[in-house]
């Protein structure tokens, strides 16, 4: 039996997704002519401010386009569903945002999105666009902390992409952004749990099994298997196990500040979502560190898959700056 | 017949996109098992993005290199996400490896076969034992190419690189992938195999059934 | 076999959220001392000012209390999961709120809500509170056009929340809000498709059945039974069959303006939402009705329901004003 | 026993929670079918706030109006919704028939209980007929109120108002309810028992078994 779904081709499903998304925000993006997959921030873009260029695969919106706009990333290269794009649409978004102070890549750390934002950096380059790259991988469930390099990026880069788009809006140098592109990502730290899979819109199978009464902590945002399988837990063990983890890395002292994200992967409805951050708070609480800001809701998410992840943020005068400079996006807006 | 041109490489890109398509649906499940499930989608999507932009090039005009690129660049276009740029890669080099060539000689075809094997393993940075498709790629190279130094005719050299990659697959099996969306699985990863190197079954049968004439059994 | 949810216990959901959602947003919110259900917005009630409360049953999140705060609601009233709040707590929101201008009640009309909240407006009477009330009835699914009083509250809420809210932050008299406000809630129309059910967190269990390839047309946003059961259709089709009943009803000229509503019922992806936006734009386009904006996304949900509801307000200039007027929610910002 | 005290109300909502809560999920399947699946949750919500309210009262000192409108007060707070409204109505109004009594005759029972049906009926604004839990409350009283004024006893009473519930719930299959969240359905919402009803029965006949001594046999 299919999965019920509300599109018209599988095939199409994205490409009509893009069709809905400029109709209803026509105000914040516009697309490339002959590259629809390449969508740019009406503003933002300008002469002598370092470019922003994220993007990644669909099926987890509002990233990467929701977070287009002025104050956050001039432009998003969209590939199929939990695809990386091709190097084309990346490029053309590369052209679209130079303003002459270099473009920065951002976006998650998986193998098809290193290969194909490569080769159109590698294509810019014959261009002489000065194209730079930061990584995200925020999510701590995903290698070892010794090899914070090979983690891959999930809801985190909702603050990453923050900081680096409030360093560009404010004009400041190509080595700055960098700088604090890579500082946010250093600092922000993602956990997650799945409870339910999501279904391709091309295949409408589910797209791993998972018993009734089982969770998967560490679930990848694809669907990719994670560190393990449990009973499902109460909403307070799951926080907490995710805090556990997120804490002993961060490792906080007290008076410190964080940003939080209560992520949904997909399905799981506010009224969880609000109570796992209630959870979240005691144990910041607790341990005396305080919450300079919170965001809920659908972030980053696996099309319909059941889930949490919290994400944290560990904040200095610097990235707070940044976490609180203004920006106006078709998705989301702050300050 | 010894030597290939365009049409006969029409005629592979036919034959895989087919393989491929017959095969969609495992392919998902592989993926599913140690990653995201969408393997037989990103291949398919390629092969019949490749197989359409090749059919429509001018066999009388068109030599095989510049089929490659083409075939490279609808892969490349339609796809993204790793089998993209892996395969894009190594039809790239497959075309360089016969550039200025009207028809392929089976030295030729031996050659390409050979780039496009490298081309995936420099693109992806993969060494054999990663659990990648390299395991299936190298190692069908690697056998094609002394089959051919040693003699064997341009059919036994594919017949033997099948067979190789057909151990190659199967052998990701007991290793624990380091690259690609599998490599966080660690331990998770053993006991399955790596879709790429299934896929990369699929697509060396396929050339050789095309070009060597040989059709599997059914 | 019991439905997957990330909560602790069932009976204290409701509870556990608004702490964690006061936790979150306690720049926006704060609730009665003694009434944890009576949530208020920090800035917005003034002396003057007529007050608007609005409220009903927990799960349709981030209704009600997502959109309290400055330029809309002034407080919720919070109930059980689907179920209307008792007086009290609404009696301490039109208290809390009461600017000496009159304290307008809005909410979706349903019998037990018109119980309670008419049970709170006669306490509230006799605290010389003067108090009225305007149901929302947006759901065209829900009862004949001859009788449009008996009709649903559901996503339109929204608009007719926003159009009332604007109105007292413009500090108009009491009757010009009344006006105001009905006149939004009869140009604005919704139309709901459910693909499968939500289940309580107190019983864990789907609230209806219903076929792995069915969906049904008018779903009302607690499970209610709609007006027909059939087998899931495309988007095109879903939409065109939601268009076709709210058109006629609209009746709009060449050259009208409308807002648009595109909602999840909870876990229907942002992908499939705006399939469905594509189609919504293509049928005004076709007809010369030209969108003045449009929202896509959560807005009036069933915990974890699958479906869509679409819907359209019909601006015109003063309408429209109201929907432009700033807002700053917990859960929603415009202007 | 032929009055009754506060002591003696408290066991009846001792009574109606227990029996409210033994068929809490029958309740909720209900009113999933025309209604929103939460009837059982509110009803066991509001009598076990109602029966844990009276129970802390001090019987010595409490007179049963009070104790009826302690009860109304938190069910309503605990429940909201439909039910809520309706059964703190209800109680209020029995709490009004019998002000000021320090112990209750028959008479003041069935006064009590005509009072409770009608408070309903008031605060829904609903008639016969229009599938609700007043098809069970208005035959239930009407039959008590009657059977006592021809001489029959508080049991026999409470028994004959029992029965009538029951066939009153039952009706509420053949109509369409024009009443209630299940208003909107018209046709559909025939053959199927109003939820409202159903636990209206259960209500009714705790009040029976624990005020006339009737257990029902198991
Ligand atoms: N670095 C790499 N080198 C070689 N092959 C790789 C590499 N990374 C991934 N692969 C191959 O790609 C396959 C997955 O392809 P596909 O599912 O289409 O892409 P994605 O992982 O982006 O969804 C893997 O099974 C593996 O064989
Ligand atoms: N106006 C009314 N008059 C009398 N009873 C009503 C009325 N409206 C609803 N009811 C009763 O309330 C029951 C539903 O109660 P409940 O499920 O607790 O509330 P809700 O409908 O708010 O979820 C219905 O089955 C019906 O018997
Ligand atoms: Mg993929
Ligand atoms: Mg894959
Ligand atoms: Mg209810
Ligand atoms: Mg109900």
């Amino acid at each position: 039996m299919q999965t019920k779904k509300i599109i018209n081709d599988g095939d199409r499903a994205v490409d009509e997704m893009l069709e809905g998304i400029l109709a209803a925000h026509s105000r914040h993006l516009w697309s490339v002519d002959g590259s629809p997959r390449s969508i740019i921030a009406r503003d933002g873009p300008r002469p002598g401010k370092v470019g922003l260029v994220i993007g990644g695969g669909s099926g987890h919106e509002p990233t990467f386009l929701g977070f287009v706009g002025k104050g956050l990333a001039d432009a998003a290269a969209i590939g199929n569903v939990f695809a990386s794009p091709p190097p084309d649409p990346i490029l053309e978004c590369i052209k679209a945002v130079s303003g002459g102070a270099g473009v920065l890549l951002m976006y998650g750390n998986y193998a098809g999105d290193v290969m194909n934002f490569d080769m159109a950096a590698e294509m810019a380059a014959m261009d002489d666009v000065e194209v730079r790259t930061v990584l995200t991988t925020d999510d701590v469930a995903s290698a070892p902390r010794d090899q914070r390099q090979k983690r891959r990026g999930v809801a985190g880069n909702f603050f990453i992409f923050k900081a680096a788009g409030a360093a560009c809006d404010r004009m400041l140098s190509f080595d700055e952004v960098e700088r604090i592109a890579r500082k946010a990502n250093n600092h922000t730290f993602t956990m997650g749990a799945a409870l339910s899979p999501c279904s391709l819109p091309q295949t409408r199978r589910p797209n791993f099994e998972i018993g009734a009464d089982e969770m998967e902590i560490g679930m990848g945002i694809h669907g990719e298997p994670g560190i393990a399988r449990c009973a499902l837990k109460s909403a307070d063990a799951i926080a907490d196990e995710m805090l556990d983890k997120i804490l002993a890395e961060m490792a906080p002292s007290r008076g410190d500040k964080v940003a939080v994200l209560v992520n949904s992967l997909g399905s799981t409805p506010l009224m969880e979502l609000y109570i796992v951050n209630r959870r979240v708070k005691q144990r910041l609480d607790d341990i005396g560190v305080s919450v300079h800001a919170t965001w809920v809701g659908n972030y980053c998410t696996s099309l319909e898959m059941a889930g949490v992840s919290v994400t944290l943020e560990h904040l200095d005068g610097e990235l707070q700056a940044m976490l609180d400079h203004p920006c106006d996006c078709a998705m989301f807006r702050a300050g | 017949m010894t030597s290939f041109g365009t049409a006969d490489l029409k005629k592979m890109f036919d034959a895989i996109a087919a393989a491929i398509e017959a095969d969609k649906d495992r392919l998902c499940q592989l993926d599913g098992v140690i990653g995201d499930a969408d393997h037989g989608i990103a291949m398919a999507l390629g092969f019949n993005a490749a197989r359409d932009a090749v059919a429509a090039l001018d066999a009388a005009t068109v030599e095989p290199a510049t089929l490659l690129n083409t075939a490279a660049k609808s892969f490349l276009n339609a796809v993204g996400a790793s089998s993209g740029p892996l395969y894009a890669t190594a039809f790239m080099r497959g075309a360089a490896a016969v550039k200025g060539k009207a028809t392929l000689a089976a030295s030729d075809v031996i050659a390409m076969f050979q780039a496009m094997a490298q081309g995936i393993k420099d693109r992806g940075k993969a060494e054999p034992g990663e659990k990648t498709m390299v395991d299936a790629w190298q190692p069908a190279a690697e056998a094609a190419t002394a089959a051919h130094g040693a003699g064997k005719d341009l059919a036994e050299s594919l017949g033997i690189a099948f067979a190789a990659a057909e151990r190659g697959a199967e052998a990701t099996k007991d290793m624990i992938a380091t690259k690609g969306r599998s490599s966080r699985l660690g331990e998770r990863s053993l006991g399955y195999i790596d879709p790429g190197a299934a896929s990369a079954v699929l697509v060396i049968g396929a050339i050789r059934s095309s070009l060597a004439g040989y059709h599997r059994p059914r």
